[in-house]
């Protein structure tokens, strides 16, 4: 028996292409965690691509969804919370909610983890025992999510349960470290809600900082998130995550994010910054000249002991 | 056997294949006409390319070359039971006509229980998979009219019974013999003979067979495996004839 | 604040601690009777051992010289959850009599909702920590009478309230303000006052509470922090003052 | 903010002290899995200490479970299936179920799988779609386990499924390749139900092949299979997992497994293997002496590049 190369199918693909998997109404998973790892130039493309009426998702909400949210290209969001960390709320998010633009499935971090992990499992609910007693609960039982979510006891200890329905994503989108054109994707550092997410979902986008052979994968197989064939995308994109950070690639860009903080303060603020970093450049590489080019970029590298 | 599992595998396709004849069947797909299927192996291995033949799904041999590491729970449930399996290879000690089985425990000829290692994931592949294939030797006391233990069901009693049921998979789409090929009836999803191999009768078929079997007039042979097949399986497959003896 | 969280943390537990007060609280118990700690991160971080301080859990500086990187369900599901998460601080914009708290939205002036982040995993925590340590800003707005948003259950109504739900972890065991440290009863899990910092008058604590407090006469006070404590926060801990202005 | 390197607890112990951490009655989860990364010598010392009436579970069993079954340690077993690979049956396993010496509670191993997940998340059952249909569900409900397995409907979806209670096992036992003396432990290769019967368990009992310092854990947290404050005891021993594999650190030993293969096969062969491997070495080293020393031992060396 000889090693067998077989000469396997390449998903390689650009981001406009990649972005096209996603249609309007879909159920988009996002895999940032508030400052760290956010497909934020996915999240331009598909609102360069005029997508509308997204349902999205997420643990824990970063820049990739508060733009999406600022956009108007979102319906529903299922999260458990957001943030710019330091630098300041998810304005968009907050405002739409305040306004009633958007409706809101808001859970405890773990219950939006747990629909996922069901829909990756293949199973039609879990139970859990976050939520009980809160106005979490409450609200979502009654008003934002009466079919996903309901109270319930064990069959064997008749103990107190909440049981939320799977969620199968129609995409998840991951920014990753690293990648090889199969989808065989290698994430360092924590990944939060990112396995179950990809592992539950019809279609995966992989957004990839670098792209490797599948013999650098095969060097450490512990570390692919999930296997390349479920994978439907990868593209190979520098700064991808851009201005959030990509652990051991690049820190996040604070002078950025200011002042994303502070034009998002406001609808028309927010306006001015989709027009000069989403929609008028014609690509990602013309956004990164906007930010400040390989001058400026040069400056985030990340330090290979540190890893920020 | 092991060409006509071959046969059975489409290009692309994720597939769980055991030890021996299941996994030269996937071996010999990947050479010929389905270089891109993707193995899976319980123990947590995906897209393994192995250099020489090992023990079993534990043997480290068996994870050479892969492009993921992961747990039970990764591939028997986040994609077995997530339903993103095309093909499970099942070994079976006993299949009935509905392509339910047994890969649990026997009778002895003393009417005790003579009881093997147990099914593992094969419940979990038989549930799940979109499609099973089933590997029994062809003998009377293997091809039954009723198992001693069902441990993995195929279509129960037959009819709708599977999916009223609310098993997500596909179901037996084969079973493979050292005599036949059998598939299964679309509707009434009794087993089906496709296909006889040379050299067998229809007597022969019969008696070693534990149920009825519809033999069509001029039912077809099966194709026998070819110079190419054969000279891939001896020499570069298995060249030290670990699994495969005679042909 | 910060020294008076340090104090409530005993040697070798894990724990979450957020941005701001909590970190710097578990930092200085590291530094000095609690060298053990074990920090958790929902980020999918445990054991983290920073040299300077980032914008939040998932600055990648919180993640420096950790011992495990894995997932929000990890820690959040199969540590929190699962039981052995020993203290939880919680940061709130409201908190009651009884410990529920809100981390999720307040009412503005004019009576529309002013939203925050959200609570993330802070209702997880709540529920299954042995025991969380609340952190709010003492105004009359915020030690409340009823919340806008019980995002997190401290004894719902107290007594027994919370057991007989079948909220598995332990509940608040303090609330940490500008102005005082509270514990709870024992049988009616109502706030009950422990110690008011030095420099705040009873009348002073009164006003600025939403609730009636008991304020026994002779209400001890809350030990300063000591000068190493001080001098760890500021030279070492925060030396940037990036969340310690005046100590 | 300077570094805290905090004077952290040492779990290292002896093989003996650590068995003495399983008790007559405890519900032991081993971590091997057919002919790899079984926790052999663990099991040898519990043998020799005269550990009676265990509970054992696993996904896959292996030689470690067999062992402790032969010696008459085990009074049940949950399980999904076992072997030796192509070495064999777990011979002495299905002789004392075919006795009727021990009660089997024998699921479909994703189910097993899935009684630990729920025990790993703190959760009283997991629903489930394996095992429908099945006489394995049929005879765990009706005999085996009824107080554990129940069908059911999906709140949400009304589909049948069938739900398992938790399993947290009193003590985990895991054989690794590298670990701290905190606890901190990594696997190299597939890990199977390693995680989740870890991190269900309330104690854990780590073998390691190689003691390394923190700081060797920090390069790649990644591979750290559970954190190490979860972890009660760490025992450094070199080939503990003899005569299974350990992958990148040594082979199985095919002579050794025929041998055993050829005892085990009678109750007698049993007790001659029994003797002379179990209870008459003094201690791990000499049972590494009688196996054939290190001129033998070095022959089942991985090859670096093989891992095998």
């Amino acid at each position: 028996m000889t090693e067998n190369q077989a000469v396997e199918r390449s998903k390689l693909t650009s981001l406009a292409e990649a972005a096209a998997i996603v249609r309007d109404e879909d159920n988009l998973a996002v895999g940032g965690f508030a400052c760290a790892r956010n497909a934020v130039a996915f999240s331009r493309e598909l609102i360069r691509q005029g997508r509308r009426d997204l349902t999205l998702s997420g643990v824990v909400l970063g820049m990739e969804a508060d733009l999406l949210v600022g956009a108007g290209a979102v319906k529903r969001l299922i999260y458990g919370g957001g943030s710019l960390d330091r630098y300041g709320p998810i304005q968009c998010i907050n405002r739409a909610y305040e306004q009633g633009k958007i409706v809101a499935e808001y859970y405890s971090s773990l219950a939006v983890n747990f629909r996922y992990l069901a829909g990756a499992l293949g199973i039609p609910y879990m139970p859990i025992k976050s939520m009980l007693g809160s106005d979490l609960l409450t609200r979502l039982e009654q008003d934002t999510a009466a079919d996903v979510v309901k109270e319930g006891e064990c069959p064997f200890t008749s103990e107190h349960l909440v049981l939320v329905r799977a969620l199968v994503p129609d995409v998840t989108v991951l920014q990753v470290q690293m990648a090889d054109e199969l989808g065989n994707a290698q994430i360092l550092g924590p990944r939060w809600d990112n396995d179950e997410a990809a592992k539950a979902a019809r279609q995966v986008i992989v957004i990839t900082e670098e792209l490797v052979s599948t013999d650098i994968i095969r060097r450490q197989p512990e570390l692919t998130v999930l296997p390349g064939f479920r994978v439907d995308a990868v593209v190979h994109l520098p700064f991808g995550a851009h201005p959030t950070s990509l652990y051991r690639c690049y820190d996040h860009d604070a002078d950025h994010l200011k002042l994303y903080v502070g034009k998002a303060r406001t609808e028309a603020g927010l306006e001015e910054y989709l027009d000069e970093y989403v929609r008028e450049p014609r690509d990602h590489f013309e956004y990164l000249d906007r930010v400040g080019g390989l001058a400026h970029l040069s400056t985030l590298k990340a330090d290979p002991v540190l890893g920020y | 056997m092991i060409a006509a599992g071959s046969r059975e595998i489409s290009d692309g396709q994720a597939v769980f294949a055991g030890l021996g004849i299941p996994q030269l069947a996937v071996a010999l797909a990947q050479r010929t006409h389905a270089p891109h299927v993707v193995v899976l192996n319980e123990a947590g291995v995906v897209d393994p390319h192995l250099i020489e033949l090992g023990v079993g799904n534990a043997d480290p041999r068996h994870w050479y070359g892969a492009s993921y590491f992961g747990t039970f729970l990764d591939v028997v449930g986040m994609l077995c039971q997530r339903g993103v399996v095309d093909v499970g290879f099942l070994g079976a000690l006993e299949v009935d006509a509905y392509g339910n089985n047994n890969s649990s425990e026997v009778l002895r000829d003393d009417g005790g229980i003579r009881r093997f290692g147990g099914g593992g994931g094969a419940n979990d592949i038989a549930s799940h998979a979109k499609s099973t294939i089933l590997i029994v030797r062809h003998e009377r006391r293997k091809l039954v009219e009723r198992l001693v233990h069902n441990t993995s069901p195929g279509f129960l009693d037959g009819g709708d019974a599977r999916a009223r049921l609310g098993l997500p998979g596909g179901g037996p789409s084969r079973v493979l013999t050292d005599k036949a090929v059998f598939g299964f009836d679309d509707v009434t999803h009794h087993i089906k003979l496709l296909s006889i191999h040379p050299g067998v009768s229809d007597e022969e078929l019969q008696a070693a067979t534990g149920f009825a079997l519809d033999i069509p007039s001029g039912c077809p042979r099966t194709p026998p495996p070819t110079d190419e097949e054969v000279r891939l399986v001896r020499e570069e497959l298995d060249p030290r004839r670990m699994y495969v003896g005679a042909f």
